[in-house]
C-alpha cells in the first residue's frame, strides 16, 4: 500500500531534478569557454535518483559520493553558488578551488566530501554511520551513492559486509548506468543483478527504476526508514543512464563507446519530462507553478554561474595551507 | 604470537633510555602505549579503538589487554580482516566526529589499507581546504625474527613518509611511546605510529598524567662531536649501544632519534652535523628511497661543506627478508656496523 | 546416487590424511627445540579437506594456499624433506630457507607458492585458471585454499567475481574453521554461511563436513569435474576445527582463547579417528593395512626430520640471491 | 579525456629527443608504446593486456587503439574495478606460465592494488628462492592539469622503487619507451612502468623492428661541465629546456635521464657530480624520501668531497595537487625553477 506523497515533497522533488539538470546542461554550455579547469562528470539523465533519495534526508544526515556528485549535493541542499565556484577553481568555491568539480564538499549540510576514487565513498559512509551509533545520534542516517563500477570493487563488498555485520544507518544507493567509463557491466560482472548480492550480507536489497523519482522516492524511504529505526543497512540499485560521456559536456555516442539507439531509448525515458507528464496528469503541479519553479531555479543558477566567474582565485600562498 | 615472544627473549637487552633513579614511575614501552590507550579512551568520548583480534587475550603484543573489559566492545572493537574498507569506516568516522585509533599488528598489511591511507585520509583536508579533517591514528607494528620472512617483517616509513598530509611517527622509547600517541590522537592530523616490537621490553620513567610529545622535533639522545649517527626506532637503540662501543675507542657519537619521519625535523640534523662534519643515517628499513636517502640528502643540501668524511647509510640490504634464521642473522644490521662504519669513517679503523 | 569410491582412493585418502597429521604433530612435538626457528600454522584437525580436496588433483592442476598451508601442500604430493627442511631453514628446504613455513613452494607439482597475505593466495588462483584457459590447456584446474578470516576480504569477492565472468577453472575451497586467529566469524561477518554468497555472483555454492573425508571429497569431486568441463569455478565451504592455536604448537585454550568444551566437542569429531572407524566398520581397509600405512607414514616423517635436521643452513651470500 | 586532451595541447611543445635526420622512421611516444604492445603480443603468446576500459575507442589515450580487433578479447582484455583482486589474477597467471602486462590509466590507483604488487609480485621469487618468477609488466600515467587534483595526478615511483624484487622504470623518449616496455616484457622480473601523459605527442626516430632498453642504466642526454641534472620523466624534458637556457647565460649543464629508478644507476651520478661538482636533482614527485632524497644521498655518499656547492633538489611542493590552474602553476616546478637554481648554485644570478 502506497502513502500519499505530500504536495510539498513533491515540488520539491520537481525542483531539485530541475535544478540539478539545469546546472548540468548550463555546465556543459559552458564547458568550452575552457574556464572551468577541471574535468566534469555530468549526471544529467540521472537526477531522479538524487533527488528522490535525498528528498529523505535532513540537514544533519550524512551522504558520501564519486566523481560524479553535483546532483547529490545539489539534493543534500548545497548552495549553488560555492559549487559553481569551485568548478570556476575560485576561493569563493566550497573548497577554495583546491578539490574541483570532483571534491565537493560541505559538510555543515551533512557533505563531508566527495572522493574520486572508485568505491571510495562506500566505507567512508559506513564510517559515518558507525560514527551517528557511537555517538549516540539516534535516527541519524548515512548514505553512499555510487556507481555500478563501484560495485566491482572489493571495498563494496567489505563495506556491506561490515555493516550489516553491525547493523548500521547506512543506505548504499547504486546508481547503475550500465557503466563505468565505456565498459558496460557485462564486461566487469557475472549476469547476476548487483541487488542480488544483498542477501549474501543478509541485508535487505530492492531495486527500482531510477527514472521514476517516485520509485526512487519511495524504495529510498523505506530503507532510509529502516536506517533510521535502527534495523540495519539496505542494498538499493537504480536503473539509469547518463546522457554524456563519462567526463565532460559531450555524449560520447560519436566515438562508438555506446550504440547510438540504446542513448536513444534512454534520452527518451527522461526522468524529468516523465516526471513532469505526471505531475500534469494528475493535476498535481499546475503549468503556472511549473513555470515559476523554472523561472526561479534558471535564476538560482544564472547568479550562481555569475558568482562563479567572478570570484577570486586563490593566491599561490595558498597552495601551501590546509595540508593538514 | 611465539615467534615474537621466543624472539623477544633472545632480544631482552639491558633498557637504553636512562631508567630512571629511583622516585620516578617505570614503565615498559609496552605498559606505556597501554597506558596512552587507556587515557585516551578515558579523556575523550570520540576514541574508540579498532583492529583485528585487538580483543583477544594477547591483546596485540599486551597493549590492549584488558581495555575492551573496562571500556566496552563498542570502543575497543575487533573487525573483519578487511584493511581497506575498514580504514575507510574509520576515516569516515574521522571525518565525521570520531578520533578512532586503527591498530595493526604488522606494518606489512598497510599495502592493503594504502588506497585509504594515502588517496583519502592523507588527501581530504587539503582537497576540502580543510574544512574536512580526519583525525584517525594508525598504530602498526614492525615484524622481526623468528623467521617471520618477507610478508611479516617490513619496515614501511618511507612510504608514508613520502605522502605529504599523514604524519609518521616511530617513538623509540616508553616516554615518546606514550607521548606521541596521546598527541596523535588528540590531535587533527591523520597519523601513522609505527612501533618495533622489540622495543617493547624496554623501560625508562613515563609520567602517569596525559602529556603530549609534539610531531617534528627530532632528539639529541646523547650528545657527541666526532659523529652524529640519526636513527630511527629500533636502531635508536643499536645506535646507542654503538656510542657507548664508540666510546671505548675515544670516539664521540652524537645519536639523534629522528622519532618524527614526517614532518621531519631537518634542523636537528644539521645542526649536528654541522657540528661533527660526519653522519650515518641508520634506518630501520630499506635504503633506495628511504628515511636514510632524506637523511642524508639534508646533509648534502645543507650542510655539504662541513662534510669530512662521505655520508653512509645502514639500512637492511636490497632484499626482501629471508626466513632462515642464520640469513635473518645477515640481514639486519646492527650496533656493531654502525661502529664498524664510524670507525672506517674517522679513520680509526 | 554417489559414485563408489575405489579401494585405492580410499587408502590414498587415508594414508594422505595421516601423513599430515603425523608431520604436524611431529613439529609441534618438536618445536620446543627451538630449531625450527619460524613460525607455524598447523592444520591437525583439519585434515580431511586437504586430503579430500586434492585427491581429485593430477599433478598439473594448481594449488595456492595460505599460512597454514602444510596440509595442502603434502596433500598435493609434496616431498616431505624438502618441506621439513625449509622449516629447519636449510639450503635443502623447498624454499632454500628463504620462505620458511608460510611459503612452501614445489612449481613442478603445481604448488607455485604460498602465502601469508590473508586473501592473498585467491586471486593468485584464479590468475593461474586464466593461465591454463590462455594457453588452452583445457581440463586443468586451479584450487585456492583459504580460511573463513579470507572471506573477509574484498579479493575474496572480487575473485569470485571475476572468475564467475569469465568462467575459469577455479575451485574456491573455504575451510572455515570458526576463526581468524582469536576473532569467531561472528565477530567478522553476518550470520549467513558463507556458501550463501556463492549465488550472488552466480557460481553455484557447496556446503560440506570439512571433517568428513568423503563429504569432502563428493563436494570437491564435483567440483573439479565442472571446472575441468568448463563449467566454472565453484565455492566450497567445508566446517572444520583447529586444535591448535593460531600459530604454535600449543592448543591456546588455556589462555581463554576458545572455549574449552568446544574444542574437546571437536576433538571427538576428529576426521581421522572417523575415516577409520567408517574404513573398518565397512571393512575396506583392514587394520592389517592400517597399520602398514601406520609403519609407512611414520617412516617417511622420520626421514624427512633428519632430513631437515641436518642438511646445511644457507650461506650469508646466498641473502643476495633471488632478488628477481 | 577531455582534461588531458584539452592540457596536452597547452603543452604540446616542440621534440626534445633529437628529432632524426630525415632517413629514420619518426614515432611518438604513444605510438611507441602502442608498436611495442602489438610486438610483443606478436612475437610471444604468453603475452597478453588487461586494464580497466583498455578496449574503448580512447584506447588508454591512444596506447592500445585497435590492438583488441587485432588480437582479440582474450590477449587485449577489459577488467572490473577491481585493481588489487585482478593484480593478484595477473600475478597468479605470471607465476604460471604467462607474461601479462596490466595497465592502469593513473598512477593513483595503484595504492590500491600495494598488496599485491608489494606483498606478491616483488617478494615471489625470493620467497621460493627463485623457483617461481612473476613476470608480469605494469604500466601507469601519471596525469598531470586541468584541475585532475590531488587523486588523479600522483607521481608515486618513489614508493615503489623503496621495494627490493619490483623494477620502477621512467622513459621519457619514445625510444625507451618502447624499448624498455619490450624488455620488461620479454623478462622476468615484475616491473612498473611509470609513463607521463605529457610525453604522449613528443616524437624521435625509433626503430621498426623490436630492441630492448635494459634497466639499469641511466644515460647523459646531454653532456656539460658546469652542473648536473639528473631527471626522471617528463622532467628530463624540463631539464632539457633548462640546459638550453643556462647554454645562453654560458652554462654548461649535463642532464642525466635516470630511466631506471630501481635498479638505479648510481655510477652515472657519481661520475657525472665528480666532473661537474654540482648536482640538481629534478624529480616529478614529492621530496621526502622520494627519488630527489636517493639521488642526493648518493652524491653525499659517493662525492662529498666533490661538490662545489650544495645539492639542490626540484621536486613537488609537500602537499598533494590542488585543482585550481593557479594553484596547478604554482605546483608544477618548470625549467625556469631549475635555470634559477642552476644560476644560484653557480652563483651567476
Ligand atoms: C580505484 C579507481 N580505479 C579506476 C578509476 C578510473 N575511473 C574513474 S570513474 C570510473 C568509472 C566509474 O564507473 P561507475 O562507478 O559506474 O560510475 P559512473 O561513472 O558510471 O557514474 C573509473 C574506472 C578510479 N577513479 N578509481
Ligand atoms: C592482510 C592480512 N591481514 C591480517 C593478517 C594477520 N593474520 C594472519 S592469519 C590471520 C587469520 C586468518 O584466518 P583464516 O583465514 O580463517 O585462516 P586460519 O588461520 O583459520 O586457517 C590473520 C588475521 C594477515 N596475515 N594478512
Ligand atoms: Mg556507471
Ligand atoms: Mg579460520
Amino acid at each position: 500500500m502506497r502513502k500519499e506523497i505530500s504536495k510539498d515533497i513533491l515540488q520539491k522533488l520537481f525542483t531539485t531534478m530541475l535544478t540539478i539538470r539545469t546546472v548540468e546542461e548550463r555546465v556543459a554550455e559552458l564547458y568550452s569557454e575552457q574556464e572551468m579547469k577541471c574535468p566534469v562528470h555530468l549526471c544529467t539523465g540521472q537526477e531522479a535518483i538524487a533527488a528522490g533519495v535525498c528528498s529523505h534526508l535532513a540537514k544533519d544526515d550524512t551522504i558520501f559520493s564519486t566523481h560524479r556528485s553535483h546532483g547529490h549535493c545539489i539534493a543534500k541542499g548545497m548552495d549553488l553558488k560555492p559549487l559553481v565556484a569551485e568548478l570556476y577553481g575560485r576561493t569563493t568555491g566550497c573548497a577554495r578551488g583546491k578539490g574541483g568539480s570532483m571534491h565537493l564538499v560541505a559538510p555543515e549540510l551533512g557533505i563531508p566530501g566527495t572522493t574520486a576514487i572508485v568505491g571510495g565513498c562506500i566505507p567512508l559512509a559506513v564510517g559515518a554511520a558507525l560514527s551517528s551509533v557511537l555517538q549516540g545520534k539516534r535516527g541519524q542516517v548515512s548514505v553512499a551513492f555510487f556507481g555500478d563500477g563501484a560495485v566491482d570493487e572489493g571495498t563494496f563488498y567489505e563495506s556491506m559486509n561490515f555493516a550489516s555485520l553491525k547493523g548500521l544507518p547506512v543506505v548504499f544507493v547504486c546508481e547503475n548506468n550500465n557503466y563505468a567509463t565505456n565498459s558496460p557491466q557485462s564486461a566487469r560482472q557475472p549476469a547476476v543483478p548487483i541487488v542480488d548480492r544483498a542477501p549474501a550480507y543478509g541485508i535487505p536489497g530492492v531495486a527500482a527504476d531510477g527514472n521514476d523519482v517516485l520509485a526512487v522516492h519511495r524504495a529510498a524511504g523505506e530503507a532510509i526508514e529502516r536506517a533510521r529505526n535502527g534495523a540495519g543497512p539496505t542494498l538499493l540499485e537504480f536503473r539509469t543512464y547518463r546522457w554524456k560521456g563519462h567526463v565532460g559536456p559531450t555524449s560520447d555516442i560519436e566515438s562508438g563507446c555506446r550504440p547510438a539507439d540504446e542513448h536513444e531509448e534512454w534520452l527518451r525515458r527522461c526522468p524529468l519530462d516523465r516526471f513532469k507528464a505526471y505531475l500534469r496528469e494528475k493535476d498535481l503541479l499546475s503549468q503556472h507553478d511549473m513555470n515559476h519553479v523554472t523561472v526561479e531555479v534558471e535564476r538560482l543558477v544564472n547568479d550562481a554561474i555569475e558568482f562563479g566567474k567572478k570570484g577570486p582565485f586563490p593566491d599561490a600562498a595558498e597552495l601551501y595551507d590546509h595540508v593538514w | 604470537m611465539p615467534w615474537t615472544k621466543i624472539q623477544a627473549d633472545e632480544a631482552g637487552r639491558p633498557g637504553i633510555f636512562g631508567a630512571s633513579a629511583g622516585t620516578a614511575r617505570e614503565l615498559s614501552y609496552r605498559d606505556a602505549i597501554k597506558e596512552a590507550l587507556a587515557q585516551a579512551l578515558e579523556r575523550d568520548k570520540r576514541v574508540f579503538l579498532i583492529g583485528e583480534g585487538i580483543d583477544d587475550p594477547g591483546g596485540v603484543f599486551g597493549t590492549t589487554v584488558g581495555l575492551k573489559e573496562k571500556f566496552g566492545r563498542d570502543r575497543v572493537m575487533d573487525m573483519p580482516i578487511a584493511e581497506n574498507g575498514l580504514t575507510g569506516v574509520v576515516n569516515g568516522a574521522a571525518m565525521t566526529g570520531m578520533h578512532p585509533v586503527m591498530i595493526h599488528m604488522r606494518v606489512d598489511f598497510l599495502p592493503m589499507a594504502m588506497d585509504q591511507m594515502v588517496n583519502h585520509a592523507a588527501k581530504w583536508s587539503y582537497m576540502t581546504a580543510g574544512r574536512v579533517k580526519v583525525p584517525v591514528t594508525f598504530r602498526a607494528i614492525v615484524g622481526r625474527g623468528w623467521g617471520s620472512a618477507a610478508q611479516h617483517s617490513q619496515s614501511l616509513q618511507s612510504l608514508f613518509a613520502h605522502i605529504p598530509g599523514i604524519q609518521v611517527l616511530m617513538p623509540a622509547s616508553p616516554y615518546d611511546a606514550k607521548g606521541m600517541l596521546l598527541s596523535s590522537i588528540a590531535g587533527d592530523r591523520p597519523t601513522l605510529i609505527i612501533e618495533h616490537r622489540w622495543l617493547y621490553d624496554q623501560t625508562e620513567a613515563v609520567p602517569e598524567d596525559p602529556y603530549f610529545v609534539p610531531s617534528g622535533k627530532a632528539l639529541v639522545r646523547r650528545p657527541g662531536k666526532d659523529i652524529t649517527i640519526v636513527a630511527t626506532s629500533y636502531m635508536v637503540y643499536e645506535a646507542m649501544r654503538a656510542a657507548a662501543e664508540l666510546e671505548k675507542a675515544d670516539i664521540s657519537a652524537e645519536v639523534i632519534d629522528l622519532r618524527s619521519i614526517q614532518p621531519l625535523d631537518g634542523n636537528a640534523i644539521i645542526d649536528s652535523v654541522k657540528k661533527t662534519g660526519r653522519l650515518i643515517a641508520a634506518d630501520m628499513g630499506w635504503k633506495l628511497c628511504g628515511v636514510s636517502a632524506e637523511v642524508a640528502a639534508i646533509a648534502a643540501e645543507h650542510a655539504h661543506d662541513k662534510l669530512k668524511a662521505p655520508v653512509r647509510r645502514i639500512t637492511l640490504p636490497a632484499t626482501p627478508t629471508p626466513a632462515s634464521n642464520v640469513l635473518e642473522k645477515a640481514y639486519y644490521p646492527t650496533f656493531e656496523d654502525i661502529v664498524r662504519t664510524a670507525k672506517e669513517m674517522i679513520g680509526n679503523v
